[in-house]
């Protein structure tokens, strides 16, 4: 555990350097060696705030794995072709926006979703919030523990929530097979059901 | 009694960003003579990025980032550094922040640059903690905003 | 090439206007603020066409980058102020 | 004029029409959360064609990279942004405007 952190802190080392030297366009000793210190300087400054949250991080997914053999790594393959893929949904999601304001009649059908998803630890949580948010229908209202709540602007059942297709890539990013992800559906649909 | 309620993905989100905003500030300061911007302009965004864990974490949670108690000692430090370039050069012979006179390099055009990239980087740290801790100062009395 | 890219942002320019109707006459704060949000977004992009019309793209990818931190800053901070003011309002009127 | 300006100023004319779309979204849509669909959404993915659009007429150069970085800053903080004011709104308790309540007073999805 303390070994994974110790990677961590030269990853982040390493993407700050390389953030560096692509905001500089200067590569001579004393630039490069400004960026070093600058690096080392803000990493130095970061670290207690990342022991404390990667350590509780730690004990989340230990639970995780103990309760529900997920595993937690995040398979960097996957994770590039659901950045493509998730382009390809804001495009979708932008023209259905677009066909429902450019309307006359606009088509909307506001609704509420709240559901659970079985998804391993909060940074996979917060990849499907932002993603929620980005492809097409739906944006994440609020995110407590393991329960979405969730705003979709036209019908709820072609949004892909409720088959559970949107969490389900999320879940592929870390397992293979992730069968059920999504569950305790609730759709509210009008003032008096809230 | 209001207490912070947090959000896990701002909170998270926050957190990754904030280190490479503060690198940019660092930037900033360091290429003030090639590109927009120096001393004051990079220690408001360190100040920004600061301020930003702050307001996602917790009051009490980002002190782990930036204590509270640093933000008077490095704001007289950094304005040592400014001051204290300033008077050296006066010491030197020459007058108040001439950098020439410094001798930090062998070119006077290259002695000037050093002492100007020192006199940025004090103004960049007294502007960061003197930022920081007017926010701290503005949440004194409440309990955790 | 460069002169075209003045159509756009004079275009951008106007399209502006459209979200500063709901900033001023918006129901609620958060309305106001979802379009200042849209506003600066659209300022960014402004920038850097401005960035390519006078061939100093160099220096206004600098500005159109803390422009888009403070952007988030700014929102992430409106919200937790209306959040932790408007809260305890209520708490004070039951 | 070259290939790469052509598909530059294809990009970002799309660009500009989607953000004429989300800025008119925020105009003629009910209420606050769905005026945030036309923000999350449709702002962001008019600010990544556009610059896209500018790293094609730019070329492989290192502006083009941090524009590159722009998009990635953007696309992450975008949709946080927009989850922050909801979430805020929310817990405040401004309510969903829903179609079903609207039945009887006002034809459906007539409301401008």
């Amino acid at each position: 555990m303390k070994r994974a952190f110790t990677v961590h802190t030269v990853l982040q080392f390493i993407f700050l350097m390389v953030f560096w030297l692509l905001l500089s366009g200067h590569y001579d000793l004393f630039h490069i060696l400004m960026g070093v210190v600058s690096a080392l300087l803000v990493t130095a400054m970061n670290l207690r705030l990342r022991r404390f949250h990667f350590y509780r991080e730690e004990i989340q997914q230990v639970e995780a794995r103990l309760k529900r053999q997920f595993p937690v790594t995040l398979r960097p393959l996957r994770f590039l072709y659901y950045i493509v893929w998730l382009f390809w949904q804001i495009v979708v999601a932008s023209l259905q926006v677009a066909y429902a304001v450019l309307s006359p009649r606009m088509p909307i059908d506001p609704s509420l979703v709240i559901f659970k998803t079985r998804l391993p630890n909060t940074s996979a949580r917060v990849i499907l919030g932002n993603s929620i948010t980005l492809t097409p229908g739906t944006i994440t209202v609020q995110l407590r523990d393991d329960e979405f709540l969730v705003h979709a602007l036209m019908d709820v059942s072609a949004s892909g929530i409720l088959d559970g297709s949107l969490p389900g890539q999320v879940a592929r990013l870390y397992e293979k097979t992730p069968g059920q992800v999504v569950g305790n559906t609730t759709i509210i649909r009008s003032k008096r059901d809230m | 009694m209001k207490t912070h309620r947090s959000n896990p993905i701002v909170s998270l989100v926050s957190r990754m960003v904030s280190p490479f905003i503060m690198m940019f500030a660092l930037y900033v300061i360091f290429h003030g003579h090639y590109s927009p911007g120096g001393g004051f302009q990079g220690g408001t965004l360190i100040a920004a990025a600061i301020i930003l864990v702050r307001l996602s974490e917790g009051s009490d949670t980002a002190q782990l980032q930036f204590s509270r108690s640093w933000g008077t000692p490095l704001g007289s430090l950094g304005v040592l550094i400014y001051f204290g370039t300033g008077l050296a050069a006066v010491f030197m012979g020459g007058r108040f922040l001439d950098y020439a006179a410094l001798h930090l390099a062998h070119h006077a055009s290259m002695s000037r640059s050093y002492g100007i990239l020192l006199v940025e980087i004090g103004v960049g740290l007294a502007v960061t903690a003197i930022l920081v801790s007017i926010y701290d100062n503005l949440l004194e009395g409440e309990a955790d905003a | 090439m460069h002169h075209n890219f003045v159509y756009f942002a004079v275009l951008l320019t106007i399209i502006i206007y459209v979200p500063f109707y709901r900033v001023v006459t918006g129901p609620t704060l958060y309305d106001r603020m979802l379009c200042a949000g849209s506003i600066a977004t659209n300022s960014m992009v402004i920038i850097l066409l401005v960035g390519f019309m006078f061939n100093r793209i160099d220096m206004f990818i600098d500005i159109a980058m803390a422009y888009a931190g403070l952007n988030f800053i700014g929102t992430i901070a409106f919200a937790k102020y209306l959040g932790s003011t408007l809260k305890s309002k209520k708490n004070h009127g039951n | 004029m070259g290939i790469s300006s052509i598909i530059a100023v294809i990009l970002i004319s799309l660009g500009t029409f989607f953000m004429a779309v989300g800025s008119i979204g925020l105009i003629r849509l009910p209420d606050f959360y769905s005026r945030a669909h036309a923000q999350g959404k449709v702002d962001t993915l008019a600010l990544i064609l556009i610059i896209l659009g500018l790293m094609v007429y730019e070329g492989f150069t290192l502006n083009s990279v941090k524009l590159l970085l722009i998009v990635v800053f953007v696309a992450l903080t975008n949709p946080t942004g927009t989850n922050a004011l909801t979430n805020a709104a929310y817990r405040f308790g401004l309510r969903p405007w829903f179609k079903r309540d609207q039945r009887g007073q006002k034809k459906p999805g007539g409301r401008k």
